[in-house]
């Protein structure tokens, strides 16, 4: 393994950026990005292998050594969060061609495959910096180009929805900018475990929780938690079918990811958990995320809103076990990301194919789409099942986590909330597989299956909802791995 | 004396409120950019005052003195970076709203709701 | 616009120094204030302030949007390209040490290079917005 | 063949038969072949199983770990033995009695009817084989899942109304209690493998135990324990060979033999009978017998009134399970047997009648014994197997389930037990009586020409009626393997 990987792991899509741009042919375009996705996936997985087997890789930028000097530091929480986001982007790259061909004007493809690739660029580097504002100036970066590829949207509402976006995301990143700030000027360090060793030293001084604070809120925001969460119904249901499945199964996990970053490594259990007392704000809103959040998407006559609703509901299971702050919360909520990206990414991607062949995402233009779309439907109804969390598929496997990790400290109300959520899964889910299955097909009959580029990416993560649903050593042993390095216990 | 010391914060408190107001409270999407800017100013304020030193210079290095007082230039460096953030995000701030204008016709955030609720 | 004969007169006057002001922040800046931003944003308002004087058909013709666009993605590729060039002679990402035969050349070039990188993006950006705010025409009255 | 690989076939076989029937969709005839060549070659396969468990040997088959203590594996035990035996004779007679209904009533997509059979089935014998709760669970799920279609055939508004019945129920009993106790024993034991003796043994209060166990009872939905009980009568919309091997037999044994599993080798009979929540959830089941015995009276569609006994009837095995002893389990045991053989037979009736007739009202079925007296007769041998009364086979069960609630000192629950073949007697032989001596009223004509069903369903419900018979007279195998879950 090439001792720069870690740095490679983000120049490479950001060399491909400007590439996709000038090349100018949207095939070729579409190439490169497809070649820096690909890329980005294949060094994050050596990277993940490297961190399992021999431990934690630091890279000092310039060869300026910590603290003074940037570092990427990659370790076994971050190395899975990069696998989640360069996978998601090489399985959605081949989805994008024929979707984009279709949705996006000819001479704006280029701009689309840069914008996508920069997202994806700045997704991976917040997860892999080591440096606080670092992690800021990835985030905008990530953040613009999400706006740019939002507003590609056909409907005139993707450009209201990414105004929205773009308002609240940074007032989000501004925030996280004065919580940075203020840690600076306390501790006159950047680096993330120069922080760690230097904040125990000045709890006591009322700027670190003014700082905590603003950090919490900011990168709520982001992540879209209840009821921070305005921006995200609309910004999924408007954008092009390949940025919503991209956005929906990365964006907000990797501001999940931050927000692990931030309350365990850098501010510590015991302050964030104990002087803090963050659980008790994380919790009820998590759990008020999975109730309302799911009741709001069983009244969404939009499948790709019923589904961005069902994503708020879904990071607060997210929200909820890192709020446990034991191993096996912490566990649960980091196997959640990695099994939401999964199960989102395929429904999506499925609604994509609707849009493709009908036009159209409102429940009533899927009716008879069991028959005249069968493998769609049937990618839709996998990947329901999983978002219920019926077992053998992923889903199951994090509500198994997360109820075990409530009835472990004895809560056992969440655990019961936690499947109330499920059953409201069910709900929606099948309002939609009914309209597909049981209504006659409107339309003069025209309506063929989506075609097999669009159908071979969605299957594949279809197949990897049930492939990690049946063995599940793999994540859930990584997740457990990382939520003892966060905790600073074990391993 | 001690709260008027810090006049450099209540600046910054200042703005950040004024910015976050005007975001709040104007339904006009072009002035909610500019709260919006109002309220980023705020915080490059805050990152360069922290850095600034009662009599510190420019952090050149100049042969021959010594025992100069300068100015720590992180923040500046730091801020410089969210100086251009902040430029691109009004750039595709502005840019939506031109075109959000050539879709509904308006920049009246009632206005577009009430388009939208017609669909 | 055409018998402003003051404004057209002054722009002339002004717009080589302002591009030459903003070389002088350019080259000057690895040893003082200044930098590569500063100068691309300055190099801009030079030839924005000749589009607002000479109008944007006169701009266009000197400097088409496409090769805005393609400045800005060149610089990027400088910017990052710097990084790599060091990669490839040994050292780690950005390490200017082993640009040059010793450290100090190393890090004025490496400095110098991506500065360079960060000018050319910067002032390709900033046309690019003037142009894509200019270039619009109000769709209804 | 090995006896552990013989598990993992059991599991594939009918998968395999599902993948075969729809390849064979254009072709009815093999299509129909196929599936009954699959069903002789599962029924088999299971019939070999035999040996080796009698012998004491366990076949077990693990064949993935899925998280770190928690596998998907199968395993062969008496118990599930016996269900699998039952669940799998019975589908090479149903899909018998299948070719003659579908094609006497013309139905509609039978290719798709097929093959979520056979799907369903081999999550049936998922949940027989299954060697923990994870994987009951998991076929348990699969088995709501894939008789969804089934229930909803008919892609009426009436059929969706009920399908979302029969899922809203089944999957809220199953995710809301079920899952949590399942995940709450993992966290308490540490496994979830079914050992004999049971897992939960001083790992928790008796209090928090006895939740669990409450937990557990509703949780299974399938068992139909009122008030959880409406999803059955709903599911009756669905074609009658489908009301008859699942929701007589397959769905419904699945439920209350996960009861039985999780009394015996979960909880353990010596636990069982310390916690205060045993003797409720015995009255719950009691409560269950009587009260769907009643409703059965005011039914007079024949296959409403057969949901209702059968739900009735389930809680016999419930009730079994929560004597928390030797003969209750036994009882409970060859209940799920007799029970089967017993219901299934009504229920070919009442799709024969349904096929030859068109009728489906008990009301209007005076005088069919007449002209179709093989089928009434038959009826006639199911319905005294289920009330219990020789020489049918359900005396058996009752006899023991008699037993257990005197070993267990409710000698008010042996009186409903009476008090509920008495309700049986009644509402069960009015079919049969009407069908031989019913008069039509005044005036009302009835069109000429009805004769028997088409011979491959009467020939199944006279298979049927016959194992009725001679389980009465041989109950010896289904006794000895039910004992042997429970050693003396």
């Amino acid at each position: 393994m090439s001792p720069h990987l870690p740095v490679l792991q983000v120049v490479v899509p950001l060399l491909a950026a400007p590439v996709a741009a000038l090349v100018r042919r949207p095939r070729l375009s579409w190439l490169v990005a497809f070649l820096a996705a690909l890329w980005a996936f294949g060094s994050a997985v050596t990277l993940l292998h490297h961190v399992l087997s021999v431990g934690p890789i630091s890279y000092h930028i310039g060869d300026w050594a910590p603290p003074w000097g940037i570092e990427y530091r990659v370790d076994q929480v971050n190395a899975f969060v990069l696998v989640i986001v360069s996978g998601i982007a090489a399985v959605v790259l081949p989805y994008a061609r024929a979707s984009v061909e279709w949705e996006i004007e000819n001479e704006r493809i280029p701009l689309f495959y840069t914008a996508l690739i920069l997202c994806m660029t700045g997704l991976l580097g917040i997860t892999v910096t080591g440096d606080v504002f670092n992690v800021f100036v990835f985030l905008e970066i990530s953040s613009l180009s999400a706006y740019a590829l939002i507003a590609m949207g056909q409907d005139r509402r993707a450009l209201t929805a990414a105004y929205q976006y773009l308002i609240m995301g940074s007032v989000g990143a501004t925030f996280i900018v004065i919580g940075i700030g203020l840690m600076y000027v306390m501790t006159g360090t950047l680096n993330m475990a120069d922080l760690a060793q230097r904040l125990p030293a000045m709890e006591a001084n009322r700027t670190i929780p003014v700082a905590f604070a603003f950090l919490t809120v900011g990168i709520s925001l982001k992540l879209a938690l209840f009821p921070l969460h305005l921006w995200l119904p609309n910004a999924y249901a408007y954008a092009p079918s390949t940025v919503t499945a991209f956005i929906a199964s990365t964006a907000t996990k990797v501001a999940v990811y931050m927000l692990l970053r931030f309350i365990f490594t850098v501010f510590g259990v015991a302050f964030s958990f104990d002087v803090m007392n963050l659980d008790r704000i994380l919790t009820p809103l998590a759990l008020a995320a999975i109730v309302f959040m799911s009741l709001s998407a069983i009244y969404q006559p939009n499948v790709k809103r019923l589904l961005a609703y069902s994503s708020v509901a879904q990071i607060g299971y997210m929200v909820l076990g890192i709020s446990l702050a034991s191993v096996l919360g912490v566990a649960a909520g980091i196997l959640h990301l990695f099994n939401h990206a999964l199960i989102k990414g395929a429904l999506f991607m499925a609604m994509g194919c609707v849009m493709y062949r009908v036009g159209s995402v409102r429940i009533e233009a899927m009716a008879g789409l069991g028959r005249t779309m069968p493998f769609t439907m049937a990618a839709f109804v996998v990947g329901g099942l999983s978002l219920i969390g019926v077992p053998l598929t992923v889903g199951f496997i994090s509500k198994l986590y997360l109820v075990r990790a409530a009835l472990e400290q004895g809560m056992w109300p969440v655990a019961v909330l936690v499947l109330v959520g499920s059953l409201l899964a069910v709900i929606y889910v099948w309002k939609v597989v009914e309209v597909a299955y049981f209504r006659q097909p409107i339309g003069d009959g025209s309506i063929r299956e989506a075609p097999l580029s669009l159908l071979i990416p969605t299957w594949v993560l279809v197949l990897a909802n049930i492939w990690f649903g049946i063995d599940a050593k793999l994540t859930a042993g990584v997740a457990i791995r990382a939520a003892q390095a966060l905790l600073g216990v074990g391993s | 004396m001690k709260i008027l010391g810090l006049y450099n914060y209540w600046i910054v408190i200042g703005l950040m409120m004024i910015g976050f107001y005007t975001m709040i409270s104007r339904g006009n999407l072009v002035k909610k950019l500019v709260g919006l800017s109002v309220f980023q100013t705020s915080v490059m304020i805050l990152y360069i005052s922290m850095g600034k030193i009662l009599g510190g210079t420019a952090p050149i290095l100049i042969e021959g003195r010594e025992n100069v007082v300068y100015t720590n230039p992180i923040p500046s460096v730091l801020i410089l970076t969210a100086i251009v953030v902040g430029v691109a995000t009004l750039a595709v701030g502005l840019a939506l709203v031109v075109r959000i204008k050539e879709a509904y016709g308006t920049i009246e955030e009632d206005e577009i709701h009430e388009q939208d609720d017609v669909m | 616009m055409d018998d402003r004969v003051i404004l057209r007169v002054g722009a002339k006057i002004l717009i080589p120094f302002i591009l030459l002001f903003a070389l002088y922040v350019q080259f000057h800046g690895d040893f003082g204030p200044g930098g590569g931003f500063q100068a691309g944003v300055i190099f801009a308002a030079g030839f924005i302030l000749y589009a607002l004087v000479f109008g944007l058909g006169a701009a266009k013709a000197v400097l088409p949007p496409i090769v805005a666009h393609t400045c800005a993605a060149i610089g990027v590729m400088v910017y990052a390209g710097t990084g790599v060039v060091t990669l490839l002679l040994g050292g780690n990402f950005l390490d200017y040490n082993v640009l040059a035969h010793n450290a100090e050349h190393g890090q004025e070039w490496g400095i110098f290079s991506v500065e360079t990188g960060v000018l050319i993006t910067v002032f390709g950006v900033m046309v690019a917005i003037f142009y894509a705010f200019a270039g619009r025409r109000r769709s209804e009255p | 063949m090995s006896p552990s690989a013989l598990v993992g076939l059991a599991v594939a076989l009918p998968l395999a038969g599902a993948g075969l029937v729809l390849a064979l969709g254009k072709w009815p005839n093999l299509r129909e072949a196929a599936t009954l060549a699959t069903g002789i070659a599962l029924f088999a396969s299971v019939v070999s199983l035999l040996g080796p468990v009698r012998a004491g040997l366990r076949p077990t088959l693990t064949l993935m770990e899925v998280v770190p203590g928690l596998s998907l594996g199968f395993q062969a035990e008496p118990l599930g033995l016996l269900f699998a035996l039952v669940a799998s004779f019975l589908w090479v007679v149903t899909s018998l009695y299948s070719i003659g209904y579908m094609r006497g009533h013309h139905e509609e997509h039978q290719t798709r009817f097929y093959t979520f059979f056979a799907i369903s089935i081999a999550s049936a014998m998922g949940v027989a084989f299954s060697a923990n709760l994870f994987t009951l669970f998991a076929f348990y799920e699969a088995l709501t899942l894939c008789t969804f279609p089934l229930v909803t055939h008919h892609g009426t508004e009436k059929a969706r109304r009920a399908g979302r019945i029969y899922l809203g129920i089944l999957l809220t009993t199953s995710v809301a209690f079920q899952l949590l106790a399942i995940i709450w024993t993992w966290q308490l034991a540490g496994t979830l493998d079914f050992r004999p003796g049971g897992i939960l043994a001083g790992t928790a209060s008796k209090g928090v135990l006895s939740v669990l166990l409450v937990l557990f009872v509703f949780g299974v939905g399938k068992a139909a324990v009122m008030p959880f009980h409406r999803w059955l009568p709903a599911a009756m919309v669905a074609p009658t060979p489908v009301s008859a091997l699942l929701h007589a037999v397959a769905v419904v044994k699945a439920g209350v033999f996960t009861i039985l599993k999780v009394a015996v080798y979960v909880f353990g009979l010596d636990l069982m009978g310390t916690l205060a929540a045993t003797p409720w959830m015995a009255w719950v089941a009691a409560t269950t017998i009587i009260l769907a015995s009643l409703v059965a009276f005011t039914k007079d569609n024949l296959k409403a009134r057969l949901a209702y006994s059968t739900i009735s009837q389930l809680s016999y095995i419930v009730l079994g399970a929560m004597l928390a002893n030797r003969w209750g389990i036994i009882g409970g045991g060859m209940h799920i047997a007799m029970h089967a053989f017993g219901k299934i037979t009504l229920f070919f009736g009442a799709g024969a009648v349904l096929v030859a007739a068109h009728e489906t009202e008990i009301s209007r079925m005076h005088g069919l014994g007449r002209t179709m007296p093989i089928t009434f007769g038959a009826f006639f041998i199911g319905a005294l197997s289920i009330v219990g009364v020789p020489p049918a086979g359900g005396a058996w069960s009752k006899w023991f389930l008699g037993l257990g609630t005197l070993e267990a000192g409710q000698i008010w629950l042996l009186a409903v037990l009476m008090l509920s073949s008495l309700l049986t007697l009644v509402y069960l032989l009015e079919v049969p009586a009407r069908a031989f001596f019913g008069m039509p009223p005044e005036g009302e004509v009835r069109p000429e020409g009805i004769h028997e069903a088409p011979w491959p369903s009467v020939l199944a419900l006279v298979i049927t009626a016959v194992v009725t018979l001679v389980l009465f007279v041989h109950p010896g195998p289904v006794f000895d393997l039910v004992s042997l879950v429970v050693p003396r």
